[in-house]
């Protein structure tokens, strides 16, 4: 499962550094929605500062559905995800190797962002420490979560429902600890081991079920 | 128990109202290469999907060399080699990268001399550093071809196999499809090209409307006598020439 | 060019209506974000509802996105784009023609995603002709912007770096003037007249220059 | 000045530093078919999408009835109907709508009637009302050819269109196309098989690496010499036959 796994990774970092395009495509998306907060909403109030963590994970939220697309559509492009579902191996590990990539991608965009998020919305990172581990585990829980259902909407045509009524709440408490964890590493919130174990639990929950359930998704029709 | 390479059993396949496949049963066995002839939308690629396990929702039973898909399923898979009109690769990946990412899926255990061999026995040896996006279509089509034979499988699907193949590279294709037959392989070809298929084809089978009507081996019969008869059912939609 | 401006927008629609792709995936996506700004902010502070507008719109420049992703993703599949360009018709109203389609699925989007913003942010809804017109023409703002480099991006393969660099100086004036006329509809701002004929100015001017520069849009390598 | 349907003049197009085409001249006539042979990725692909005018950085100059592509070439796009690999149809629309859309932007007059009426000739009227998702790829073949003649051009740009259609319709369409020529229109086509190009070309052409090696009528020629002389050039890679 892992050796899939790995050849599934290194195929699409291989794309990516190719093209580049999910991870340009999150990166154009988190500007737009930082620069648009900072317009749109005068940031520059304490109280904005202390919501800053949720403006950013709300900016990934969507930056990392973008690429999520992308990573989902290169396999549907002239069919090649047919053939890797076609393949003797776990489905498990197929779902592994494109949930590392994703989560890189995303991990990578918030690191790149990070600089102007902090001019933008005038925070100090008082821990970085705990600031990597928050990007690290909310960009596994959301890759875990997002690729799971990517899968499920490149493979059924009822994107329009089905998304929202799983997806939604799904992610609703990942959102929750990045925030909180993210607010934690800025200085603006206390108790983070809470947000931490739940994001930690989460993260291990999803990616377990997922690598279980992913075989039945991979099959059509 | 059966030594069947393919064996499809009242296979029906339906899209709402219209059956695509209606019972159809037929097995070919190692050492054969069998041809699919039927009119635009007979249900040629739908056969093709049920037996390479693209469709799993549909009635009949299809095993591969024994195994039913039913089971786990991987070593039938393992086995199995698909060509569809899709060139199912990667479009931003080179040649050889699309190669070895597919023999290290189907764990070859030299996968990297593998995909070097394909490549070269399709003549594809001086663009295996092309990005495929910039590959003509012809290119395309033997890539495909080399990516469904890259894990040595001993069973070939091929949805129109020689669409866009210049002359040479037809050839060359009859020429590795005999070779693998001859090694015991087994072929499942659609096609509409009867001169083609019987450069390469011991049997041949018709659909029309979904349903079996012509399936024999093509040892007594040339291609004229064949073509003959084949064109009388598609012209005239008479049964069984 | 008003005939093959109405070619295309009854195609999109067509298409729309047997798909429901662009507005489900803009709806989906606007609940995310209202449901994530919901529980990750706390809403329920006078502060907030005063920035409610700018909320709402965040999540619209994101969902907005997303349909017009799909809108270009349509003619693509299967080459369809490359015989439309190829008609001898007037650039100008290909454009026109798909700009009103994604305009109109913006517009239906945010019509619908309306009453969970209002009981979410617990916003209440005084001048809804102000309402209307502010969603109808920041609906066009966005459209008129956004069709034009959805084209641009999928003919080019530099979409990276190229949109953020045009498009963000370009949308924002937009997106402050819709936020702030939604704002007023809202009854949470005043003076909205220098706001409304900035959106309209805007919409007016983008879609003149869009118009006049489609043709050069259109023409591949 | 000149009446030719066609005129490519020193068509020189690069991909870095190959050489897709190398200043290639040729030019058609009103009442001709013309064949393009050559070996995948000899550039049969590339002079199409010149013509066609869906490459338009290149070196040379392409003229349709008269019209340079450097005016606003409007009237050479209404002339000129185009048939790719890929099918130009919107997927989630119906055949019917798909013709009637392309018909409005070609603002065909009798729009409907005429979608009615190319739809009966490829003989896809039963499948009128078919997304086009759920046609197979032979039927998508077809209504593909049906797009590109839905607004009566008068010259016909087709890249192996004879790919996936089977017997009956490859008949239907070398019938059309021998009326469409009749008629005063020309064509211009790609396709591996001479058997099928004399049944409707005039003349052909062969591309070897991006230049035009042969270029001659079909009239006093028979398909068997010309693939034997066409056969040598692609398997000994010797010019001019």
């Amino acid at each position: 499962m892992l050796q899939t796994a790995r050849a599934v990774l290194e195929k699409d970092f291989r794309i990516e550094l190719r093209t580049r395009d999910a991870i340009s495509a999150a990166l154009v998306f988190s500007i737009l929605v930082l620069v648009v907060f900072n317009f749109a909403l005068d940031v520059n109030t304490p109280e904005m500062r202390r919501l800053a963590a949720g403006f950013f994970w709300v900016a990934f939220a969507f930056a990392g559905t973008l690429a999520l697309d992308r990573s989902f559509a290169l396999e549907k492009e002239s069919g090649a995800g047919r053939a890797l579902a076609l393949a003797p191996v776990d489905a498990g590990g197929i779902y592994l190797g494109k949930c590392a990539a994703n989560a890189a991608f995303l991990f990578i965009t918030q690191l790149v962002a990070l600089p102007l998020f902090v001019i933008f919305f005038d925070v100090s990172i008082q821990r970085a420490g705990a600031l990597a581990a928050s990007f690290a585990l909310g960009s596994i829980a959301f890759a875990a979560v997002g690729t799971l259902f990517s899968a499920v909407a490149a493979n059924t045509r009822m994107r329009g429902l089905l998304l929202p009524i799983l997806f939604l709440p799904l992610s609703v408490p990942a959102l929750i600890a990045s925030v909180e964890t993210t607010s934690f590493a800025l200085g603006n919130a206390e108790g983070p081991s809470f947000w931490f174990t739940l994001l930690v639990v989460y993260d291990v929950v999803f990616l377990t079920a997922s690598v279980l359930v992913f075989e039945y998704v991979l099959e059509e029709s | 128990m059966s030594a069947h390479a393919l064996e499809c059993e009242r296979i029906t396949k339906r899209y709402g109202r219209i059956a695509a496949l209606n019972s159809v049963d037929v097995s070919v066995d190692p050492g054969e290469c069998v041809a699919i002839f039927g009119r635009n939308g007979a249900g040629k690629t739908t056969l093709l999907h049920v037996a390479g396990s693209l469709i799993r929702n549909f009635d009949g039973e299809v095993r591969v060399f024994g195994q039913s898909r039913g089971d786990n399923g991987s070593d039938a898979r393992r086995t199995t080699g698909l060509v569809l009109h899709e060139t199912c690769l990667y479009d931003d990946l080179t040649a050889a990268e699309n190669l070895r990412f597919f023999a290290r899926l189907y764990q070859v255990s030299d996968a990297e001399r593998r995909a070097g061999d394909v490549l070269a026995r399709f003549e594809l040896a001086d663009r295996a550093q092309s990005v495929v996006r910039t590959l003509s279509r012809g290119m395309k089509q033997r890539l495909a071809i080399a990516r469904a034979m890259v894990h040595r499988p001993r069973l070939l699907l091929m949805d129109e196999p020689f669409t866009g193949l210049d002359e040479p590279s037809s050839q060359t294709l009859v020429t590795v499809l005999r070779e693998f037959v001859r090694d015991g392989g087994a072929v499942v070809l659609s096609t509409h090209d009867v001169e083609r298929a019987f450069d390469v084809a011991t049997r041949a089978i018709v659909l029309e409307r979904g349903s079996l009507t012509l399936d024999r081996s093509l040892a007594d019969v040339d291609a004229a006598a064949f073509r003959h008869a084949y064109w009388h059912v598609l012209f005239t939609g008479t049964a069984r020439a």
